[in-house]
């Protein structure tokens, strides 16, 4: 059964390795919709939970190619097609003097892609979060972690479900109203 | 006066507009008339009510000096909100304030507008004309160049004519009539005058006394004589503190006859110079003198030999093959030497006079060579020797045959040629005697330059009535009980003679701005004719002298052309009276000798009020805004004194205290201090500047003296030098900034000039086939055996491009704004260096380093090969000068323009724009004329691309020398094209490989093998 | 414990995402200003001591533009009429019209008329009338249709980047030199072909290169190299 | 517990953090000094002091705007004094900050974690000051943006091939990283002070800051990377930007800049005067909020190391360019060693050498750098020797170089000073709010150096 008014449960433990230990069996035991949550990066957690693949990287890549790229081309159109003139008697295609600005921006587009990307797929900034109305929730930010699986998984179901949390043997369980 | 702004140009360009409140002159001017008030300071500003006025009183001219470094000033606020506007929205520097633009009523015919007319006139100096053709916008003279028809100017001009615009434009130029120190006018002084003239009649004027400054206007000579003939009983007195009563009685006791004398340096294979700078501005025909002598010291073709026996180093020494540091006192001694040298068929006399082992040496050679060259050789003496001196001198060119071939001799060409201290001392006595009701000074400041022996002042005071006419209410007539602003000679009509006789007519260029008067009015109103105007007596005068038909065409061509054909006066035959003069020996060596000398930049202190020439650096020093004490090293060693360190120079009780500069080359046991400055009303550049050494100066010993006392007193004085550093010496080698050899080896090595950088030797070839495709690629050259380092192409680049003047303050923090510099590099040993002139403007790179750096292109390359400098794009990050080998940049550090004086506004050229606070400029090659020509050229459609004839940049038109060339380096048979072909030529640091399109011609010595063993 | 309510996740991102399209906006803001009518003062009549009407001089009664600016063929400046200019026929015509008491005014004093300067570039541009009329722009090319103002203004921007349109491809815009004055000249186009030297033109391009040819003009490079205009 | 900033020499090294912490006590130790602890009399006077010198500064760039460059000593030789030689070493002094933070992120050292946070702030700090001069030095500053290619009405565009234009780009994309990746690394502590906050208005600052942070593992996932990332990129750019720096010199043809030694020499140097600036805030900032238990014996240790190896470096630059001076025989370029030692300014170059070569050479000896007090003393003297350095580079080599006919002389005047010194007070008075403000240490990076955290990656 599902009941409306829950987004999902939330297990609570003491130790890092308790959660890693227990975010596997819960990936083992089926559950897709799952999440969890550590005080500090772990990466066997996210492992864990199955999350492989997270896709900064790329964004990152791109970013940084149309930034450089974008800027050589400025340059380039500004020094030859737009308005060439005889500075000092250089080239009106100084490449050379162009790799600095070219590889300056291949960084900032670089750099706030990664960083904007992440947030983005992150869906931040969401200050309003089911999970906060969790009281014990607050301890994630010092030292509990938690595991959540939530209604909208297909295995859920708020009975089978807690009691396979209780196989865990969790510090506690809530359930995480809407 | 007409002030239509209608040359599409206003005189004020901006670089970015801020509010400013713009002063109308002609309500100024209408002002003028009711205002009273004793003010000296009184300027236009003030008239109008412009609250600048309290401040820029207080301020040390001009603003960038004082006034920012202390309190901040409502015009500081104004720059602020200006900049604060443009920080706020990036528009405020763009969007433009309505302008005003305002047409004639009736347009006068010969006027296009935004085209500039030239007419000929004449700068007068000491009586000795230097004659001009003058540009002017919209009867608006903005700037001096050469009359090239004029023989005694064949196009040069000197510094004192090339800044007299400036002085035109001054506003601290008298600008009223002045009664017991209230603003009166021209009218009431006519009614006045008669009075006291109708007290004279019945003594015939036995009580007028009129002292002028020298003058050779036959015109005004004329209307003299009439008006002595008014008044038999009146006396004309002349007397000018710099004056030639030495060549004059030097005439008189060779020739017994007062004779010019004039040199043909063209025609002289050997120079010799008795302590004479005739390559000095001051000295008459100057411009000319510099020319011939300039053109016969091209290595390819004859160059002449030139020994310099001088006791202050001058400019004329740095030309020298070989130059002799003698004590002044001691030139007698040689000049006599040289005679006997002379006078001997072979050999050389072993009379005694005193001279070294190393004196003598340099004699038998001078002798000899002078035997050598009977005929085409020349011996002058200095303007301050003795006469015995140019009598000597004179017998020597009479012996050697000189006469007629370099040296003629003519009628003087001062009107009334009179000894003129004799005549100021005659003037004094009968002023003492109480013979003197009525006086009037014309252009004469004796307050300040009189000779302190003749207490002038006393016998002034007792003068009942005084009378002074001046441009300036100076030290004289802040004493007087009437003054007269007189009218500039660029405000008034008049004639005058060149140091050939020749006469040049002067005509105004302007109305008189303050309504002055000029010497011409005044007389007419004493002789009872006030309606009289100028323009009449002086075509009066010339049509007595040209009666017939075809006076107007005469007097048309006259004015069109400068000068009235055939005025030059014909050579002189004069006889020698005897060759055996009285030689009184030279004083003890021991003894400390002082010398005054004009000074190179204010003369006997009458340009002191002129900004340009003040900030002009003095050709040996280098030093502006001031005058010093020279002094030589070995003498500064045992007195213990470094440069700037103050000393106490006394000569019997008087006694003045001066800064020290320490002089390369002056003799020992000698000073040199220069007249003109510390002056007590000048005006806002002119007043508190320097020190008057006046009081040091008899009657008895104008010129220099022994028995000087010279003592260290404690205190150092900040002396304002524009150049750091005056030896080519950088750590242990010497840099070769100046190239420089012998004759001998330029002929033998050709290759004596270091070698130059291949041109495939570059990284960049890309511009080559484009310069070359072009019609024009400009070039210079500079030839540093030709330049006499006189300056005259600063003040000429000053006034073409509107450079500010910073003040000393700002010259002395290294700030001076000069476009075109000239270096004076001194090498050897310190009390007899070679001395080298070097000017240096911008070298207008092929591959500038400055265009390189400059982040946003407001430095660039045009296609002709000009290094463009856009001021209004310049953000002022002043990396370009960093990285400019020659440091030709010049930076607003503060709002250097003045932009609200209306003068200035007016005197501008409307053709260059006036740069504003925190931008970088430079020598452009004088874009603007470029630009101009080539429109010209263009519009008639011609295919002859050579610029010679037409195109000049302002420092090459104004250099008497002709060590400037300019033109097309495209065309083969350009005079620049020939130059730069020359084994010569070389590039300033062209290892750097930045390829200079201003390149050097080498400077050749031609000494003689005698002396160099 | 929830401190937010739900509606600040869609706050938050839209006040981000609003933040950085408002930045965009105000620097697009900005750039169209400078280019705006209040900057460049296009197209905005300048008030004037005389409502003198170019349409009317020019358009209905045909005074040729060099019968008052008589320098611009032989000048940086193409002139101001004087006063004496308008009182040629004016001391016969409209005697009686008060719009014109400036004028009379300024004859009989002495004083000049003050107008207010239109196509007024900054002061550190230095345009030259001459060379541009002797290589064949026309006037209306810069100061427009001229003679259909009733009351002044200037057509262009005046700003750098409208000078060097033309100045990167003269060839736009040259014309025949005696059709420069010609306020009604219409550029060749099939519809209008142009008879020059004996040659038919139907395109202005064609037409623009030959004059480059002809009239020498100096290269595109030439004239855009600072110099040209800024001194 | 024994103090950790007391080691015996001989002893191991010190552990990064001290021992008997754990998730908790670590994060309310550091949150404490934001939250709990009341606002101390300490701090309060610190920041007025600083406060006071920094309107100094803003007096005088009033005055400085009101009339022009002029205000400064500068002149024609010497176009740059000041304003360029501060913003050199304000610059270098930034590039500590990212060095600890990205590469020695990279290099896998987890003792960075409780320096990183205060040493990236120092860094945007520091480019604060730098970023500055750049336009204060202009003669005319309010049309800065002209180094930007925008589309402009003038059709003109900035000139690329200008070492200011690669500036304007470096310098300003060194500033967005700095902020970018200071800020990232703060979001899961603001989270948590979010959460430990009592005061409402607090929590929903923080909570805002936080953006609604709540330790996922997927998001802790894409920010590792994110912020690996961050550190890659940021360690080209840190080096980059002293090289584009050095370039401003390198590119010119003054004798005295135009070498290639440049780069690599800036880039040492700026480390060098970086570190000496961490531990001038690091040695009082651990001592008077009592850190030593994070901020042990061994950051500082490690910083000193680095101190003498890039002070090393340094010195190679040093005896490199003389070398080359005498080497290349160039008649300019061997004046300007001559000048350095026997000029006007050669007191200054002496001094110099004293700050940077001679004084540190103590760093050999541990006892040295476990002693606080003479460590400090020492980073302040690299600290004066760097600006010396700058101070020789930009105004010595430009008095005097080709023409003797323009040589000159440099005199700071009183508004040199008024902006310098005033940049001083701006970068304290900004670390004294940082330090109020913001969690001055990584907590959760703290957390993962625990023993516990560092089991499961055992397992």
């Amino acid at each position: 059964m599902k009941d409306p008014k829950i987004y999902g449960l939330l297990a609570e433990f003491d130790t890092a390795e308790a959660v890693v230990e227990a975010a596997q069996r819960t990936y083992a035991a089926g559950y897709r919709k799952i999440d969890a949550y550590s005080p500090f990066p772990i990466e066997e957690l996210w492992e864990a939970i199955g999350f492989h693949k997270n896709g900064v990287a790329p964004v990152c890549l791109l970013g940084g190619l149309l930034g450089g790229t974008g800027a050589y081309l400025l340059q380039w159109w500004i020094n030859t097609i737009s308005y060439p003139v005889n500075i000092g008697g250089r080239p009106f295609h100084s490449w050379p003097a162009f790799i600095i600005v070219t590889f300056e921006m291949t960084i900032l587009f670089g750099g706030l892609s990664a960083v904007f990307g992440m947030l983005v797929m992150n869906g931040l900034p969401q200050p309003y979060h089911p999970l906060f109305n969790v009281d014990r929730f607050a301890g994630v930010t010092r030292d509990r972690f938690f595991i959540a699986i939530f209604a909208s998984d297909a295995k859920y179901d708020l009975l089978e479900t807690r009691e396979f949390l209780q196989t865990l043997h969790p510090h506690s369980i809530s359930e995480v109203p809407t | 006066m007409k002030m239509e702004e209608q040359n599409g140009k206003p005189h004020q360009e901006e670089v970015c507009p801020g509010k400013k409140d713009k002063l109308n002159l002609e309500s100024a001017n209408a002002l003028i008339a009711e205002t009273k008030g004793p003010e000296f300071w009184r300027s236009l500003e003030e008239l109008a009510g412009s609250g600048e006025f309290q401040e820029m009183m207080h301020r040390e001219f001009p603003k960038g000096a004082s006034e920012w470094l202390d309190s901040v000033s409502r015009r500081g606020f104004m720059k602020l909100m200006g900049a604060s506007l443009a920080m706020a929205g990036m528009t405020a520097c763009t969007k433009q304030p309505m302008e005003a633009i305002v047409p004639y009523v009736k347009q006068p015919e010969d006027v296009i507008p935004g085209k500039p007319l030239f007419y000929a006139t004449a700068f007068t100096l000491g009586g000795y004309a230097a004659p001009l053709l003058v540009e002017s916008h919209l009867f608006r003279p903005t700037k001096i160049e050469g009359n090239d028809k004029h023989p005694a100017s064949l196009g040069g001009t000197d510094v004192y004519s090339q800044a007299s615009v400036l002085g035109m434009y001054d506003p601290d130029r008298s600008q009223n009539v002045i009664h017991a120190g209230d603003v009166s006018s021209w009218g009431e002084f006519q009614n006045f005058i008669r009075g006291p003239l109708k007290g004279q009649e019945a003594s015939q004027g036995a009580g007028i006394r009129i002292l002028s400054g020298a003058f050779s206007s036959p015109a005004l000579a004329d209307q003299v004589q009439a008006f002595l003939k008014l008044y038999p009983g009146a006396k004309w007195h002349t007397y000018e503190p710099v004056n030639r009563d030495n060549a004059l009685e030097g005439a008189k006791l060779a020739f017994g006859q007062p004779v010019e004398t004039q040199y043909h340096l063209e025609n002289a294979d050997v120079v010799v110079s008795l302590d004479a700078d005739f390559l000095y501005a001051g000295f008459p025909g100057f411009t000319k003198y510099a020319r011939d002598f300039a053109a016969r010291r091209n290595p390819d073709s004859g160059m002449s030999r030139f020994y310099a026996i001088e006791s202050a180093p001058t400019s004329s020494g740095v030309k020298a093959d070989h130059r002799l540091p003698v004590r002044a006192s001691h030139v007698g001694a040689i000049a006599a030497t040289i005679k006997d040298g002379t006078f001997l068929v072979k050999g050389f006399p072993q009379i005694d006079r005193g001279l070294t082992e190393e004196e003598t040496r340099f004699m038998r050679a001078v002798s000899r060579d002078l035997r050598a060259h009977s005929g085409s050789s020349v011996v002058i003496p200095g303007e301050h020797q003795p006469p015995i001196v140019h009598a000597l001198a004179h017998a020597i060119n009479a012996q050697l045959g000189n006469v007629g071939k370099t040296v003629v001799y003519t009628d003087p060409v001062i009107a009334n040629p009179v000894n003129q201290l004799e005549s100021f001392k005659d003037l004094v006595a009968d002023m003492n005697a109480g013979k003197v009701q009525l006086l009037i000074l014309s252009g004469v400041n004796p307050l300040f330059d009189a000779p302190v022996d003749l207490n002038f002042a006393k016998a002034f005071e007792g003068v009942p009535l005084r009378i002074h006419h001046g441009l300036y209410q100076d030290e004289t007539a802040e004493h007087c009980h009437w003054h007269i602003n007189q009218a500039d000679y660029l405000e008034a009509w008049g004639d005058t003679r060149a140091f050939d006789g020749t006469v040049s007519l002067v005509q105004p260029l302007i109305a008189p701005l303050y309504d002055g008067k000029s010497l011409h009015d005044l007389l007419a109103v004493l002789s009872g004719e006030p309606q009289a105007s100028g323009h009449e007596i002086v075509q009066a005068y010339w049509q007595k002298q040209h009666s017939g038909a075809d006076f107007d065409m005469f007097w048309r061509r006259s004015l069109h052309d400068g000068f009235v054909a055939d005025t030059a006066y014909s050579p002189k035959q004069v006889a020698a009276k005897s060759a055996n003069f009285a030689q009184s020996a030279s004083p003890d060596a021991k003894a400390i000798e002082i010398n005054f000398r004009p000074d190179p930049s204010v003369y006997d202190g009458r340009f002191s009020n002129n900004a340009w020439l003040q900030e002009l650096p003095k050709p040996m020093s280098k030093i502006t805004w001031d005058n010093c004490v020279w002094i030589g090293p070995a003498m500064a060693e045992r007195l213990g004194v470094q440069k700037r360190d103050m000393v106490r120079v006394a000569l019997g009780d008087a006694k003045v205290d001066l800064p020290v500069w320490i002089q390369a080359g002056h003799p020992d046991n000698s000073v040199t201090v220069f007249l003109g400055y510390g002056r007590k009303r000048a005006g806002r550049a002119g007043t508190g500047a320097g020190f008057d050494v006046y009081p040091l100066r008899t009657s008895a010993t104008p010129w220099f003296t022994t028995g000087a006392q010279v003592s260290k007193i404690s205190g150092t004085y900040i002396l304002a030098s524009t150049q750091g550093y005056q030896t080519m010496d950088a750590g242990d080698v010497t840099r070769p900034i100046v190239r420089t050899a012998t004759l001998d080896e330029y002929r033998k090595h050709a290759d004596f000039n270091e070698e130059k950088p291949p041109a495939e030797l570059t990284l960049y070839p890309g511009y080559e086939a484009q310069y070359r495709s072009e019609n024009y690629a400009w070039g210079m050259t500079i030839d540093l055996n030709s330049c006499v380092g006189c300056n005259n192409c600063i003040v000429a680049c000053q006034s073409e491009n509107n450079i500010a003047v910073v003040g000393k303050e700002q010259v002395n923090h290294g700030r001076h704004m000069h476009w075109i510099r000239v270096d004076a590099y001194y090498q050897g040993d310190r009390n007899d260096p070679k001395a080298y002139f070097q000017p240096v403007p911008c070298m207008q790179c092929e591959n500038a380093p400055c265009e390189l750096v400059c982040p946003v292109g407001a430095t660039t390359h045009s296609t002709e090969g000009l290094n463009d400098m856009v001021y209004n794009r310049c953000v002022g990050t002043r990396y370009c000068s960093n990285n400019c080998p020659y440091k030709v940049r010049r930076f607003n550090f503060f709002l250097f323009s003045d932009w609200d004086t209306p003068q200035y506004k007016m005197m501008r050229n409307p053709d260059v724009t006036v740069r504003s606070r925190g931008v970088m400029e430079k020598c452009t090659y004088c874009v603007q004329r470029i630009t101009e020509y080539r429109i010209k050229s263009e519009e008639s459609g011609t295919k002859d691309y050579n610029t010679d004839a037409d195109l000049k940049t302002a420092c090459q038109q104004s250099c008497p020398a002709n060590a400037i060339t300019f033109g097309n380096i495209n065309v083969a048979d350009s005079q620049v094209s020939k130059l730069k072909k020359n084994q010569r030529n070389y590039g300033l640091l062209d290892d750097l490989n930045t390829r200079p399109r201003t390149t050097y011609l080498a400077e050749i010595r031609n000494p003689n093998p005698e002396l160099e063993a | 414990m929830q401190i937010f309510h739900r509606a600040t996740n869609t706050i938050a991102k839209a006040s981000i995402y609003g933040a950085l399209l408002l930045v965009g906006f105000i620097l697009w803001a900005c750039i169209q200003f400078q280019r705006s009518p209040y900057v460049t003062y296009a197209h905005v009549a300048r008030p004037q001591p005389v409502p003198f009407s170019h349409e009317h001089h020019v358009g209905a009664i045909g005074i040729d533009c060099r019968y008052c600016h008589t320098s611009v063929e032989n000048s940086n400046f193409a002139g101001i009429p004087p006063t004496k200019t308008c009182m040629n026929c004016h001391s016969q015509i409209w005697l009686g019209a008060g719009m014109l008491q400036p004028v009379r005014d300024s004859y009989a004093t002495g004083k000049s008329l003050v107008w207010n300067r239109v196509d007024d570039l900054p002061d550190f541009v230095y345009f030259d009338h001459s060379i541009h009329i002797n290589k064949g722009v026309g006037c209306n090319t810069c100061h427009g249709p001229v003679d259909r103002m009733p009351l002044m203004y200037n057509e262009g921007s005046l700003q750098m980047e409208w000078c060097l349109d033309c100045h990167r491809s003269p060839a736009k815009n040259l014309r025949p030199r005696d059709q420069v004055f010609n306020m009604r000249y219409e550029q060749p186009s099939t519809q209008k072909p142009l008879l020059y030297e004996g040659k038919i033109y139907t395109d202005q391009m064609a037409l623009g290169s030959d004059l480059v040819k002809q009239y020498h003009l100096r290269t595109v490079a030439d004239i855009t190299s600072c110099s040209t205009c800024h001194r | 517990m024994k103090d950790l900033t007391q080691v015996e020499p001989g002893e191991q090294k010190a552990p990064v953090m001290a021992p008997g912490h754990n998730y908790g006590t670590i994060t309310d130790k550091i949150s404490s000094i934001v939250l709990k602890k009341p606002v101390s009399k300490g701090w309060i006077l610190g920041f007025l002091v600083c406060f006071v010198i920094l309107q100094w500064m803003l007096y005088g760039i009033t005055l400085l705007f009101f009339k022009g460059v002029g205000v400064w000593g500068v002149n024609i030789p010497i176009g740059w004094g000041f304003a360029i030689v501060n913003f050199v070493w304000w610059i270098g002094i930034g590039h500590a900050g990212t060095l600890i933070s990205a590469i020695l992120l990279l290099l896998r050292q987890s003792w960075r974690n409780s320096i990183n946070r205060f040493a990236e702030a120092m860094t945007l700090f520091a480019v604060a000051c730098a970023g500055m001069f750049p336009i204060f030095h202009l003669g005319r500053p309010w049309v800065f943006y002209w180094l930007f290619p925008y589309p402009n009405t003038m059709g003109y565009w900035p000139n690329f091939r200008s070492p200011l234009v690669w500036d304007v780009f470096a310098v300003s994309t060194y500033g967005t990283i700095s902020l970018v990746f200071w800020y990232v690394g703060m979001i899961p502590d603001f989270a948590t002070l979010r959460e430990i906050a009592d005061k409402k208005w607090i929590k929903y600052v923080y909570g805002m800051l936080a953006l609604g942070w709540r330790n996922s593992a997927r998001h802790w996932s894409r920010y590792e990377t994110a912020y690996l990332l961050l550190a890659g990129l940021a360690t080209p750019l840190v080096l980059s930007v002293h090289t584009v720096v050095s370039f401003d010199f390198a590119i010119g043809i003054v004798p005295g800049w135009h070498t290639t030694i440049f780069p690599p020499y800036f880039v040492a140097g700026a480390i060098y005067s970086g570190f000496a600036m961490v531990l001038v805030l690091a040695i009082p900032i651990r001592k008077f909020y009592h850190l030593e238990d994070f901020i042990t014996a061994r950051h500082i240790e490690n910083s000193a190391m680095v101190m003498l190896a890039t002070g090393w470096i340094v010195a190679y630059g040093y005896a490199f360019e003389a070398f080359m001076n005498w080497y290349g025989g160039d008649v300019y370029e061997g004046f300007v060693r001559f000048n350095r030692l026997h000029g006007p300014y050669a007191f200054w170059y002496f001094a110099l050498l004293t700050c940077n070569l001679l004084i540190p050479q103590v760093l050999w000896f541990r006892r040295v750098r476990l002693n606080n007090f003479v460590l400090f003393l020492i980073s302040m003297d690299i600290l004066i020797g760097m600006w010396l350095e700058r101070f020789i580079i930009v105004v010595v080599s430009l008095h005097r170089d080709f023409l003797n006919s323009s040589f000159g002389m440099y005199y700071p005047t009183q508004i040199d000073w008024a902006i310098f010194i005033g940049t001083l007070g701006f970068f304290t008075a900004c670390m004294f709010l940082f330090m109020r403000l913001l969690p001055s240490i990584s907590i959760f990076e703290l957390r993962t150096l625990l023993p516990e955290a560092e089991a499961v990656k055992h397992e």
